[in-house]
């Protein structure tokens, strides 16, 4: 068991305190099960780079003590891309909204899964836009209240790791706030995946979401994820008229392919090596 | 409406910080000038990037004639229901300007001539069970204290803008807001 | 259905989304951005009670398109963003101009650039609203300075987009987006609406395209049995893609044409108190407010001012700006921005006046007071 | 002064500490506790009222999502 | 059997013909499937729309005599989603490429699968942009040359299918140029299918691709899907190992969901039912 | 590698790319678009014989987005489209301006608008490349007018977006694009390569922004050991958001200044016989070479022409062209469009000079011969 | 001329019919015609050789990326 | 170089259809002239908005000076190997100019006074197997035609831009180009 304080040490203490969450917001729980994996892992802070977009959960990055980048709204996989290709080194992590990753930034969702670079991404699904307001999300159930559905929506949502799945990520799980634990762990295993791995976090966003859907407080909504959470071993057993509702948790697949950076650094050694060879030759 | 204006303009902020209601409080004394006196009057507000948390403020302004420049350049009133907020504005108060702070909250009461303290928060909380209706009850102060309209029409404004099913709720912390300022109105002028 | 018999206290945003629906918009898509989200919330909450419809897609390209989509199958069609969305739209927004789609797109600016300010007040997309997209295109773009002009102007925006098949951008900023003031809306019946022309000929002799005496050209909508092509590449009259020298002159010609011919009908600029000043305070917007102010505060000062305030920012105004500068010594820009339409106030504007710009790009409104400061400090 | 602990006799310091500052009185921490360490004040804010109860499992602070909870260990 | 001059009653003769594909291009096949499709359901051609985005692929609209709108490159598909809502009665069809659809368009396919609004999109798979001249595309095989591949793909390519199936989609099929009448048949289909319907068209693009990898003529790379197809029947029976570097064709999916719209219409109807009982009042 | 010994015949385009790469470019990601796509196909045959990557996109969003991610991890980062990617990267482009990150953006002009004329030439992105995203910022941009100059072009934008650490735009055209010239490329080990300012304080006091007398902040990469934060948010020195006015202002207005108080070093103006010019000649890119050619013309018809070139379009040579231009009696501005960088003459060029535009904008150079003709018909 | 089509008696009109103008020789009607029925011209045309053995099964037309193949019942 | 010039310029024009090769045989003259024998020369070329079909041309512009004008302003010498790019181009040509065609393909040739006419496409079919080196073999005969380069250097051009795996039947073509030119050449001047 980590001491609390490990947390601490890697806020960024020129920043304003308390956070601008909202209290109770999800989001801080998930931050703080970030921290606690990169700190058993022992990343070092210089050699993190923690990117956004934005929204809510976009705010992490100003708060902590990484190289962290807050980009525009939908592109942080995108820009994650860059740092990761121009400095391989580095360990880049994206934690961003539903919003944000799946809604304007889904094509670059995909085909980061598809390209299998070595980034992982955290998309913290609390079912709706948070810092806009309320707005309906890809995530959003149908049937629900949203600023922008007062007569419920009609549009089915997203499952993040299906579509994470069928678009080629190598490491998928998911885990909520309430199981913060879990959702350390699942976020520490990802982040020592070779490839592009992602985790979604689910996460309660009572101001918007639990506000127009009868929700109640946070307390009450973190609580929910107890019951409507059922491990991936559990899940297997069940039928999908049973997981109607559900919240499948834990590793959702798990496989090996060749990642992207790697196997572009070949074809740089292979061009590289008649000048190697040359300059052998010339000493 | 009191005389004390520049060029016919009267100039209202509520003030305190995100999540507190301020701006629909504004909203529901803009309504109950605009709509149901006819007078006109703007209301605009301001909050930081994040819409919840930091400080956050409704500001109005209320002529009799028409309203160019939106926003309030000097203040007949500051209502500041946290000492953060309180400290921000009131040098925006005109000299004889009314301030009006939650007595609870704003223990550093500024240098200002014309002060009204009332516990707001803590009234509504055991009076009415929540918080969440402070905002109204300092609305209804701010009806007493600066005479922009009548109860009436404050009232009517409340309850057609109330959330569905917290009308009542509002409706007595307006009714507890307008009798606590009209003592302190009486005590002051008295 | 919202009753309009009694005046409302709205705010600007809402303004627009009732002014969109008096002007028979029934189709809207749009993606939220702050300041201008609440348009999207009120159309979603009233449109389908009019048999409209409303979708928030996946981001702004897929609102812009999907608009250009529905307007094209007949519908009159709006979004609305803030800068960030606005610059996502610009790709297709040019599409819509060089395919001559009506359609309506709001901006309601906040601070730039990038994310910005996303809650205070900016006029920093001025230009871009002008030129953002690539190629040549003539857009025109209002500016409204207040609640109920927000309505009218939208009706407006509707209207032009309408008549000369174009979209049409108004440029909200964010103190006239969230600021409530009262209004009595009109009966909406009683609106007054320009419909697209519909062609008069049989299918056979249509072209989408046609060049007519004033340039533009009568609108069949997919469906009505009028087959056409539509394509964002140049082309002919029917709208089949052509790379012939002389067609592509004309259809881009065409665009600018059906603009500069219409000058009149299509700039509006309102003034006070200018016909004896001889300070002129140029500003749109928010700004004019504290400009109309001003001019109240430095007449009392005795400097002989007065307020030009284009309705209709791009195409920007030059005849009236240029009539009225001849007899001003000093034209005060005021923007909340480090100044742009101050250049096209020193291209019309020779040598014969002064021109200063006030600029504030803080997130605040600028006050009649700095106005006044400035006056003071030019003038000779 | 807002923070009206009720001064009790502590024989030994508190297993975990609530800063206040950034506390936001959630009640994540009091809800989650499995051993109901915590009162609330009249503000809301969690106050540490059976300190003797903890068994330092960690849930509270690792569900705090103000990063408001320290332990010391005891 | 159709009369092979159905076609020509669908072609815009205004249009400059020859068409602008390469000889032997593909494309002009699946144009050829798409048109008897039409025809044997009888569509007007007044009550079609033909959307499609920037590619070779779609210049198809263009040829065609129905309510065609050529967009820009990627978004075909949230066009159409205005044409079809705007109009519903509209049987609205995208066809594109798979860049247009895939690589910059890929948000637009995703979404419109989740919504499930009743539109027909017909992507043409050639493995590469074919008009800007043999880059590598979402579908671009690993291992394969393209002009900015001069190396050879290091990405691996989206199963369009699966990613649409994940996605929503409630009708996926596939099927190649070479088998045109099936490829036909399954258009037909998915156009009869009240909800979002997907059909992959695999395609020749020998100028480039073909070119660039060494396949042949067009001839050569039409009679080679003959023997890479494998009916979704017999797939079923194959390893994964078997199926690798195979192309499953037939129907891969074909599941009901509410449609976008009807549902949409419900919230319309229901919020104008008072308005039409007030009238009845005063009437 | 590119054996540079011989003198070679290369498009404009990969001369573009070997600039790029002499100058130290070792990210390039791109997605393809006529008449860009030489740029993104010889990068992608070149970077990683020099250890570099190219990497193509899902699409020009991301190409920018990955570029601007690169660079603030150290590399230097490039891409290069044409008009409808370029107008796709604004909300990007606007990023990098804000969170002044050091790149290099080439747009391939193409006719438009919209899809308009994919492989004919046009200029008419000019105005878009100052203005094509919200809120305001201040571009440089630069125009070729030869394959050397290409190579010449993007080896100096690289050594501006270092020293400003901001985004340089390269508008180049079809013409310029695809032409081929015959060029001696220098050895890109003698190339004069500019690096960004790092630096030279221990990380604990190191301020991302820091505003100092010549208004660039030294820049640490990622993974440095200086663990900053960066926002497209308005932002202090340290790059923290925040929303105090003056903070805003002096940031905003740091972006204005760098570039404004170096308008020496960034401006870059060609002339030819412009010394005793009565008439001048405006052009630039593929149109400045028709522009060469008609002062010789002229000057047979005994018209005293002259060139005036902007190789630096933004910010626009005010000072130079004011210079200028009180001599000439005539100023023919010929652009490929139908009237943008005319409208900058204009507001430079008071009433002493008669200023006119010869446009053309379909998809045809500008010959020498029109501009003859124009200057025939305009000289009193 | 560039059509040096062969002239051959023919009995009855060709069972399918080459529009040229359209037809950019491809060759893919006279690759997949199971009944060989086309031959091609020295420019790769395709011609109508072994007419009487076509069975009218439309893989041609249907396989035509031109649209220059059309069919005469008979 | 033929003195025939403008300005010391020689402009060259290649046209016909997409997919026939002309704009590399435009790159292999340049190529030649420029890379091999030091001159300036310019190579622009021009298509429709699809890079196939539709006419297609590649030009050049060669000159001992500077070049600013990069593009033919009235051509010394045309290719044609499409009736319909003889047609659209010859207009463009000097009245001196020389006009080169393919003479299976162009069959009304236009009324203009230097005409070279060659079966190049025939010519590659039969002698080479393959159309797609008539490019090359038309390239060739500018060459003998307009002077421009030694034959050495268009022949160093072509195998250096030939694709891999074609050089020698493009050498091959370029002789038979080079060949057929000099006898007509002979016959015209004789
Ligand atoms: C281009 C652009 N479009 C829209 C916005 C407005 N916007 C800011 S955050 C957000 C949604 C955030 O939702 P999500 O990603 O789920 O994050 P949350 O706030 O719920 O954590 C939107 C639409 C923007 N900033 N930029
Ligand atoms: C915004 C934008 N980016 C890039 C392009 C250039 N472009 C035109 S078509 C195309 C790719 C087409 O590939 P695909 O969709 O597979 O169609 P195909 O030509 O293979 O049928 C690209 C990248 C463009 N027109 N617009
Ligand atoms: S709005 Fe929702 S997501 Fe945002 S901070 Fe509040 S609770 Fe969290
Ligand atoms: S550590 Fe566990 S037992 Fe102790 S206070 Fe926290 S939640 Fe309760
Ligand atoms: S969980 Fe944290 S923020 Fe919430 S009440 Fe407990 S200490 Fe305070
Ligand atoms: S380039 Fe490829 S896809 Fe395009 S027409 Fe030619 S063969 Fe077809
Ligand atoms: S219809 Fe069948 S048999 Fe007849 S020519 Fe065509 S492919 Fe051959
Ligand atoms: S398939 Fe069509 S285009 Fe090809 S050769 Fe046959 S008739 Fe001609
Ligand atoms: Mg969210
Ligand atoms: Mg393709």
């Amino acid at each position: 068991m980590q001491k609390s304080d490990v947390t601490h040490q890697y806020l960024r203490h020129t920043m304003e305190f308390p956070n601008v969450w909202c209290p109770g917001c999800g989001i801080g729980i998930v931050l703080g099960a970030f921290i606690r994996a990169v700190d058993r892992l022992h990343i070092s802070k210089d050699d993190l780079a923690l990117v956004s977009g934005i929204g809510c959960t976009a705010r992490i990055p100003a708060y902590v003590d990484f190289n962290t980048l807050h980009t525009t709204h939908g592109r942080p996989i995108a820009f994650a891309t860059g740092v990761k290709l121009a400095n391989p080194k580095l360990k880049v992590v994206v934690i961003s909204g539903d919003g944000d990753i799946l809604a304007i930034g889904g094509n670059h969702f995909i085909h980061a899964c598809r390209r299998n670079i070595d980034i992982t991404v955290v998309v913290v699904n609390n079912y709706i836009y948070g810092m806009t307001g309320g707005q309906y999300s890809p995530t959003t159930p149908m049937g629900k209240r949203a600023s922008t559905a007062p007569y419920l929506t009609v549009e089915p949502p997203f499952d993040t790791c299906n579509l994470a799945i069928s678009s080629g990520a190598t490491f998928v799980a998911r885990s909520t706030v309430y199981h913060a634990t879990q959702l350390s762990s699942l976020i520490e295993k990802a982040l020592v995946k070779k490839g592009f791995s992602v985790v979604e976090a689910m996460s309660n966003c009572h101001t918007q979401y639990g506000r127009l859907n009868r929700e109640g407080t946070a307390v009450r909504m973190i609580q929910a994820f107890k019951n409507v959470a059922v491990p991936v071993s559990t899940a297997a057993k069940l039928s999908p008229e049973k997981l109607e509702g559900k919240i499948v948790i834990g590793v959702l697949h798990d496989i090996e392919r060749p990642e992207y950076i790697e196997h572009y650094q070949k074809i740089i050694d292979r061009l590289q090596l008649p000048k190697m060879a040359d300059k052998e030759e010339k000493e | 409406m009191k005389k004390k204006k520049t060029e016919g303009r009267y100039e209202i902020r509520l003030s305190g910080s995100g999540g507190q209601g301020l701006v629909l409080a504004g909203v529901m004394l803009a309504e109950a000038v605009g709509v149901y006196e006819g007078k006109n009057v703007t209301q605009t507000q301001s909050y930081g990037p994040e819409a919840r948390g930091g400080t956050s403020r409704s500001d109005l302004v209320i002529s009799d004639s028409e309203i160019y420049y939106p926003k309030p350049s000097s203040l007949d009133l500051l209502l500041s229901l946290t000492q953060d907020a309180c400290n921000r504005y009131y040098p925006h108060l005109k000299d004889d300007g009314i301030l009006i702070v939650d007595s609870d909250i704003v223990r550093q009461i500024p240098p200002v001539s014309n002060v009204y303290a009332f516990p707001f928060t803590h009234t509504a909380k055991e009076k009415i069970g929540t918080t969440l209706v402070a905002n109204v009850m300092s609305a209804a102060s701010i009806v007493i204290i600066s005479g922009i309209c009548k109860t009436d029409s404050f009232l009517k404004a409340v309850l057609s803008r109330a959330p569905r099913g917290t009308e009542s709720k509002n409706e007595t912390a307006c009714k507890i807001g307008f009798e606590m300022s009209r003592k302190a109105l009486k005590k002051a002028k008295g | 259905m919202t009753d309009v018999s009694v005046p409302k206290l709205i705010q600007g945003n809402q303004a627009c989304s009732y002014g969109a629906i008096a002007a028979g918009c029934r189709f809207f898509a749009g993606y939220p951005i702050t300041p201008s989200t609440e348009i999207a919330e009120t159309m979603a909450l009233e449109l389908p009670k009019y048999g409209g419809k409303f979708i928030q897609m996946e981001d702004e390209i897929a609102s812009i398109s999907a608009i250009i989509g529905a307007s094209i199958a007949g519908s009159k069609a709006m979004t609305a963003t803030s800068g960030p969305g606005f610059s996502l739209m610009q790709e297709n927004l040019g599409y819509a101009y060089m395919a001559e789609v009506p359609c309506v797109v709001i901006n309601v600016m906040r601070g730039g650039p990038s994310t910005g300010l996303p809650t205070k007040v900016s006029q920093a997309d001025v230009m871009q609203a002008n030129w953002g997209a690539h190629g040549d295109y003539y857009p025109i773009v209002l500016s409204p300075s207040s609640v109920s002009e927000c309505f009218d102007i939208t009706v407006r925006a509707f209207n032009l987009s309408e008549r000369y098949r174009c979209p049409v951008i108004i440029l909200s900023d964010e103190v006239i987006g969230h600021m409530r003031e009262m209004v009595s809306l009109p009966d909406f019946s009683s609106v007054e609406m320009i419909e697209r022309q519909r062609p008069n000929v049989p299918p056979e002799w249509y072209k989408h395209f046609l060049i007519t005496h004033d340039f533009t050209s009568p609108m069949a909508s997919f469906g009505e049995g009028y087959r056409f092509h539509l394509t964002g590449l140049t082309h002919d009259e029917f709208g089949l893609p052509t790379s012939d020298n002389i067609e592509i002159a004309k259809k881009l010609g065409k665009l600018k044409l059906k603009i500069e011919r219409h000058l009149s009908d299509i700039s509006q600029v309102n003034t006070y108190k200018i016909e004896d000043a001889h300070i002129v305070i140029l500003a749109y917007g928010s700004v004019a407010r504290a400009a109309r102010q001003a001019v109240l505060l430095s007449r009392k000062k005795r400097f002989k001012a007065g307020l030009f305030q284009p309705i209709t920012l791009w195409p920007f105004p030059d005849r009236q700006l240029r009539q009225i500068s001849r007899k001003a010594d000093l034209i005060v820009v005021a923007e909340l921005n480090q100044g742009q339409i101050i250049n096209e106030v020193r291209r019309v504007c020779k040598s014969h006046s002064k021109v200063v710009g006030l600029n504030r790009y803080d997130g605040e409104l600028i006050t009649p007071e700095q106005i006044l400061e400035k006056i003071k400090e030019e003038h000779r | 002064m807002a923070e009206k602990v009720t001064k009790r006799y502590k024989p030994r310091p508190d297993p975990v500490v609530i800063y206040k500052k950034w506390c936001k009185a959630c009640g994540i921490c009091v809800e989650l506790c499995p051993k109901k360490v915590f009162d609330t004040d009249r503000d809301g804010y969690p106050v540490v009222a059976r300190g003797l109860d903890c068994t330092q499992c960690s849930i509270c602070w690792i569900h705090c999502p103000d990063f408001a909870i320290t332990s010391k260990e005891i």
